[in-house]
Order: C-alpha cells, then sequence, then structure tokens
C-alpha cells in the first residue's frame, strides 16, 4: 500500500506537463492561459500532498484531543495565499489578451505573428 | 478505503484536464476548468488542507469561471489554429515528465511523519502556535504572524495585478472594435425565477463572507476567503441587476479607496508595531499583553487583506464587464 | 461504515456527470453536467467532513452552496450577451 | 433511542446514496438535454434532502445542525433555479448542436 503514497507525485507531474504543453503548443492566448492556470493547480497540489501526514487532521487545533496530529500548516499558507494572487495574475493576462484583440483582431499567435511582420 | 477515494478523484483530475486541452470550444474548456476546480478542492480538502479548499471554493467555482467568460465574450470563445500536433514540444513534454517521475521515488511518501517538511519549522509552529498566539487555526496564526512578512508581499502583489488591469483597460477601447452595444442597463431582470432566488442568497453570502472574515482564527477562513466570497456577492447583484445599479452600490472611487486602504491598513499595522517599540509588523506590542496584541493585530491585518481583495476582485470584474460598451 | 457506501456513491456519479460534461454534445449538457458536478460536491464535501470526524468543516460546503449559483447565472448571462450580438447582427445585414 | 436515530440516519443515506446514482445514471442515458435535466434535477432535490437530513439526525441539535439547515435551505433554493437558468438559456439559443453553431463538428 505504501507505494500508492506516490500516486499523488505522478498525477503531479502528469498534470504539470499537461499544462506545460498547452503552453508551448497552443496557439490561442486564453487556452494558454488555461494550460497556465493548470501547471499552477499542479503546482499547489505538491505542495498540499507534501504536507499531509498520516493520521493527521487539518491543523485547528480541536479543544478536546490533545494527543491529536495536526497536518503541518506551512505549505497550506503559502498556497492559500497563492490561489488568490494566481487569480489576479491570470486576469491581468485576460486583460493583456483583451487588448491584442482589440489592437489586432484575432487571439491567435501565429495570426498575430503574420500581421506583425507584413 | 480513503486513498481509493484519493486515487478516482486524481483520476477524473487528470482525464479532465485533457479534456480541457484537447477540446477547441474554449466555452466547454472554461466548464471544464470550473469542474477542475471543484475536483481539486475535494481532493485539498481530503489532504487536510481545508483552508486552502475554502479558497479554492470561494475563488475557483465563481469568480474565475465569471472572468473567463467575461473575457470570452470580449474576444472569442472559438480556437481558430488547426490543432498541428507538435513532435518536438511532445518530446520535450514526455523527457520532462519522465525526469519528474524519475525523481518522485526518492521522495518521502505521502503522509510519512519522518519527513523533512513534518520537522522542521512547520512543527515548531504547531507547538508554538497556543503559547504565543493562542488562536485554534494555525494557519491563520501562521499567516499573518510567523509570516506575516509573505502575506504583505502576496497582498501587494494582488493590489499590482489590480492596478494593472485597470491600466490595461482603462483606456477607451479603439473605435470600431465592439458594436457599442448600450450599457447593460437590466441585467437579468427577465428572469424573475434567477433574479428573486439571486436577491435572497445576496445577503447571505455577505453575511457568510463577514463570518469567514472575524471568525478565520476560529474555523477555517481568513481575509482572502472572505473578500474573495463578498466580492462574489457583489458579482452576484451586478449579473442581475445590470452593471450600472452594481456600481451604483459600490462605485469605482470607493472600490479604488477599498484597493488601497486594504494594503495600507496592512502596512499601518506594521509601522504601528515600529513606532510602539518593537519590529516591523510585530504585533505583540500593540497591546499590554502580547498574546492579546498578537491576536489584535491578526485580525487588523486579515481585514487589510479582506478590503483589498475584495476591492481587487471586484475592480477586476467591473473592467471586464464594462468594456465595449457606452 | 456506511459513510463509505454514500462517498463511494457520489464519486461514481461525479464521473458519471464528468462523462456527460466531456461528450456533450450541446453545450448546454455541459453546464448542466458542471451544475450536478457541484451539488454532488457539496454533498460530498458534507458527508466527507462528518467522515473525518471534523464536522466544523462544514463551512466548505456551505460556501459551495452559495457559488455554484453564480457560475450558472454568468452562463446565463453570457449566452443572453451573444444572443443580443447575434440580433444586431441580423438586423445590421437587412 | 440513540440507535433508532442511527438507523433512520443510515436508512436516509442510503437512499439519498442510491437517488444520487440513479440522477447520474439518468444524466448520462438519457436521450437529449431537456430528459437530462429532468434526471438531474428532481435527483438533485431528493438525493440532497435525504443526504443532509440524514446526516443532521447524526449531527444533532447543534452549531453544526444549523450549517446543515442552512446548506439545505440554499441547495433547494438554488438548485431547482439554477435547472430554470440553464432550461431558458438553452431555449433562448434554440439549443443548438455546437457544430451547426460554430461550424465544427468535432469537439
Amino acid at each position: 500500500m505504501e507505494w500508492f503514497g506516490l500516486f499523488y507525485y505522478w498525477v503531479f507531474a502528469v498534470l504539470l506537463m499537461i499544462g506545460f504543453y498547452t503552453v508551448v503548443a497552443k496557439k490561442n492566448l486564453v487556452k494558454i492561459l488555461l494550460g497556465l492556470s493548470l501547471f499552477q493547480s499542479a503546482v499547489f497540489l505538491f505542495y498540499i500532498s507534501m504536507g499531509k501526514i498520516i493520521d493527521g487532521t487539518a491543523p485547528i487545533f480541536l479543544a478536546d484531543a490533545p494527543d491529536q496530529i495536526y497536518t503541518t500548516p506551512l505549505p497550506q499558507v503559502l498556497i492559500l495565499t497563492a490561489i488568490v494572487v494566481g487569480i489576479s495574475t491570470t486576469s491581468l493576462g485576460l486583460g493583456i489578451v483583451v487588448r491584442i484583440k482589440e489592437e489586432y483582431g484575432t487571439i491567435e499567435e501565429d495570426e498575430i505573428r503574420k500581421i506583425d511582420h507584413s | 478505503m480513503t486513498v481509493l477515494f484519493g486515487g478516482f478523484l486524481l483520476a477524473m483530475l487528470v482525464i479532465t484536464a485533457l479534456a480541457m486541452v484537447q477540446t477547441r470550444n474554449l466555452f466547454v474548456a472554461v466548464m471544464l476548468g470550473g469542474i477542475f476546480s471543484l475536483l481539486i478542492a475535494t481532493v485539498f480538502f481530503m489532504l487536510d488542507a481545508a483552508d486552502v479548499s475554502l479558497t479554492e471554493a470561494a475563488v475557483g467555482a465563481g469568480i474565475s469561471t465569471v472572468l473567463f467568460l467575461g473575457a470570452l465574450s470580449l474576444t472569442s470563445d472559438h480556437e481558430h489554429s488547426k490543432t498541428t500536433i507538435r513532435p518536438l514540444a511532445i518530446i520535450i513534454v514526455i523527457i520532462t515528465m519522465l525526469l519528474i517521475l524519475m525523481s518522485t521515488f526518492d521522495f518521502p511518501f505521502i503522509g510519512d511523519p519522518q519527513s523533512l517538511v513534518q520537522n522542521h519549522v512547520g512543527a515548531e509552529y504547531l507547538a508554538k502556535t497556543p503559547e504565543f498566539i493562542d488562536i485554534p487555526n494555525v494557519v491563520t496564526a501562521v499567516l499573518g504572524s510567523y509570516r506575516g512578512y509573505d502575506t504583505l508581499g502576496e497582498v501587494f502583489v494582488v493590489l499590482t495585478a489590480g492596478v494593472g488591469v485597470l491600466f490595461l483597460l482603462g483606456k477607451a477601447p479603439p473605435p470600431g472594435c465592439y458594436r457599442n452595444k448600450p450599457a447593460d442597463t437590466e441585467g437579468l431582470s427577465h428572469y424573475l425565477i434567477p433574479r428573486l432566488v439571486g436577491r435572497l442568497v445576496i445577503p447571505f453570502l455577505i453575511l457568510f463572507g463577514l463570518y469567514v472574515q472575524f471568525h478565520g482564527e476560529y474555523s477555517p477562513g481568513g481575509g482572502f476567503q472572505a473578500g474573495a466570497l463578498i466580492a462574489a456577492a457583489n458579482i452576484l447583484y451586478a449579473l442581475l441587476e445590470g452593471e450600472k445599479s452594481a456600481l451604483q452600490v459600490v462605485p469605482h472611487k470607493w472600490l479604488m479607496g477599498m484597493i488601497a486602504s486594504g494594503a495600507l491598513l496592512y502596512g499601518l499595522v506594521g509601522v504601528t508595531g515600529i513606532l510602539l517599540g518593537g519590529n516591523f509588523l510585530d504585533y505583540s506590542v500593540l497591546s499590554e499583553d502580547p498574546v492579546k496584541g498578537q491576536q489584535l493585530g491578526l485580525l487588523i491585518i486579515e481585514l487589510g487583506v479582506g478590503i483589498t481583495v475584495t476591492g481587487v476582485l471586484l475592480s477586476i470584474y467591473h473592467a471586464f464587464a464594462s468594456r465595449g460598451k457606452i | 461504515m456506511l459513510y463509505y457506501v454514500v462517498i463511494f456513491a457520489l464519486i461514481l456519479t461525479m464521473g458519471l456527470a464528468l462523462v456527460r460534461a466531456i461528450l456533450g454534445p450541446t453545450v448546454y449538457d455541459r453546464v448542466l453536467a458542471v451544475n450536478m458536478f457541484g451539488t454532488k460536491t457539496v454533498l460530498l464535501l458534507s458527508v466527507i467532513s462528518f467522515f473525518f470526524g471534523r464536522p466544523d468543516f462544514l463551512d466548505l460546503a456551505l460556501a459551495y452552496a452559495l457559488i455554484n449559483f453564480i457560475g450558472v447565472l454568468a452562463v446565463l448571462k453570457f449566452f443572453r450577451g451573444r444572443a443580443i450580438d447575434e440580433h444586431v447582427d441580423v438586423e445590421a445585414q437587412s | 433511542m440513540d440507535m433508532l436515530v442511527d438507523i433512520v440516519s443510515w436508512v436516509l443515506l442510503l437512499i439519498g446514496g442510491f437517488f444520487v446514482f440513479v440522477g447520474g445514471v439518468g444524466v448520462l442515458r438519457m436521450p437529449e438535454l431537456y430528459t437530462r435535466m429532468h434526471a438531474s434535477g428532481l435527483t438533485d432535490s431528493i438525493a440532497t434532502s435525504l443526504i443532509l437530513v440524514g446526516l443532521m439526525l447524526q449531527g444533532g441539535f447543534s452549531l453544526i445542525g444549523l450549517k446543515l439547515v442552512a446548506i439545505l435551505i440554499f441547495m433547494l433554493l438554488t438548485g431547482p433555479t439554477s435547472s430554470n437558468a440553464l432550461a431558458s438559456a438553452a431555449l433562448l439559443a434554440g439549443n443548438k448542436e455546437e457544430g451547426a453553431q460554430q461550424g465544427d463538428k468535432k469537439v
């Protein structure tokens, strides 16, 4: 059963690479941003799964259980702020995409490049 | 058995991500992104991260979808480019994935009590919090007190992103690229039932946001989640009643004030600490009793975080929603 | 523990809804699937919080119960905006 | 008495789980959008009520019970409303296939 503990890391690797592939290979700018947020979520999953401890519970103290083991709070703090920062930076990206659409009339990378070179 | 459930959820996560990348209809991709967010929040909860799960709940399902749909309605919801398979990209991705997978075998197993993560500062935070800060939610304690500098930085990143969006979309669009639709004054008032129920939900959403804000020391919650929830309540109002009425309730000027004042409040708490003879962001000098001082400081900085996050998310939403309308 | 059965049913149903969301065929089927997924997530979070013995975490389920609604309304508004656009187009052509 | 409450709660949870599953099968197997909506809308309401009432019996009178009541009320309010909103959106657009709408058959 212990090897199954690595499953979370494998899913992290696969998700990270799906996001990476989207960013590298896709040409639609909104799609690239979606890929970027997938990439982000994969990192979140990695941090949170590192923090898990067997038989532990969330790090909010129970009044009546002195011997309870708690999950370590640090990765959770980092990811909690990162989620909100992530949505604001993603919307900054979306703002740039909207401006590109207004100036170029398209949000496809190759068409933008064609317009730039002509 | 729990492991099995986790495995199911993770498999669904991967399938959703693949479908999201493969589809060429961007609207569908955004919808699948909503499912992805719901799934990952459940996984976070199964991994004992209640606060993170609440943040994902407040941000991912509602606001993220709304913002992406707002951007799609300004651009186009269809991917034009032919999906050429790019061999080089696939090779690079597969090689990187294999390298990461190989390295995972050196990682500690999930939940290993001997791993470095469990025995470093995290354990110390857990041990010292009852003595120094005396609140049950250690995540809030670490967020506000032990790692107050980090959080201050994050708040300023959120603020900068919000200001950036306002700069980008503050300039009037070049003439002729939108059909100059009339500004949205009516919202969804044609749809009687959603409107009625929506109006009923809004006060409870705000109330719940305030509960999450001020009860964050005792249960999952805090400024980030509360900010997102209250912004969501206002976005719901804007969806139902139209942009104009929403901007009458919370005008642009207020939003600007909120964005700045929240971050300033956070900074001021730090400066007050210096003036009272402590260090920057040292809350123990705020009151006679250091523990009381810590609690007071936490309460105020969480309030600052909440105000800034609400202001930023709301003004980003308004920037997208009122673009290209007279 | 009968919680297992309920959790299993919920996760299985989430899988079925996911299949519907991926198959489509119309966008509305997908929105329906997302909506259903949301309800199932609320129930799953409530049951899991009892299952883990921390029922004070029902806040999460409550947040989802309140927030899920916004997504569907945004979709409704999105389609309405597009319908108005098409209407304007038709008028401009005639 | 405790035993009785437990048994009732388990029965409610099990029936709720059954309805959840039936709804899932309905959404997957029904032939077109409105029938699928029927399957999901009806089972969502009944399963939500059954499961949450079952949990309420487990939780007893406390803040937990109050939160469950709140969740139940909001779910019963917003669930049918979302179905209504979705059905009106589909009617408004004439429920066209994606392919016909966008000139793209394979999505």
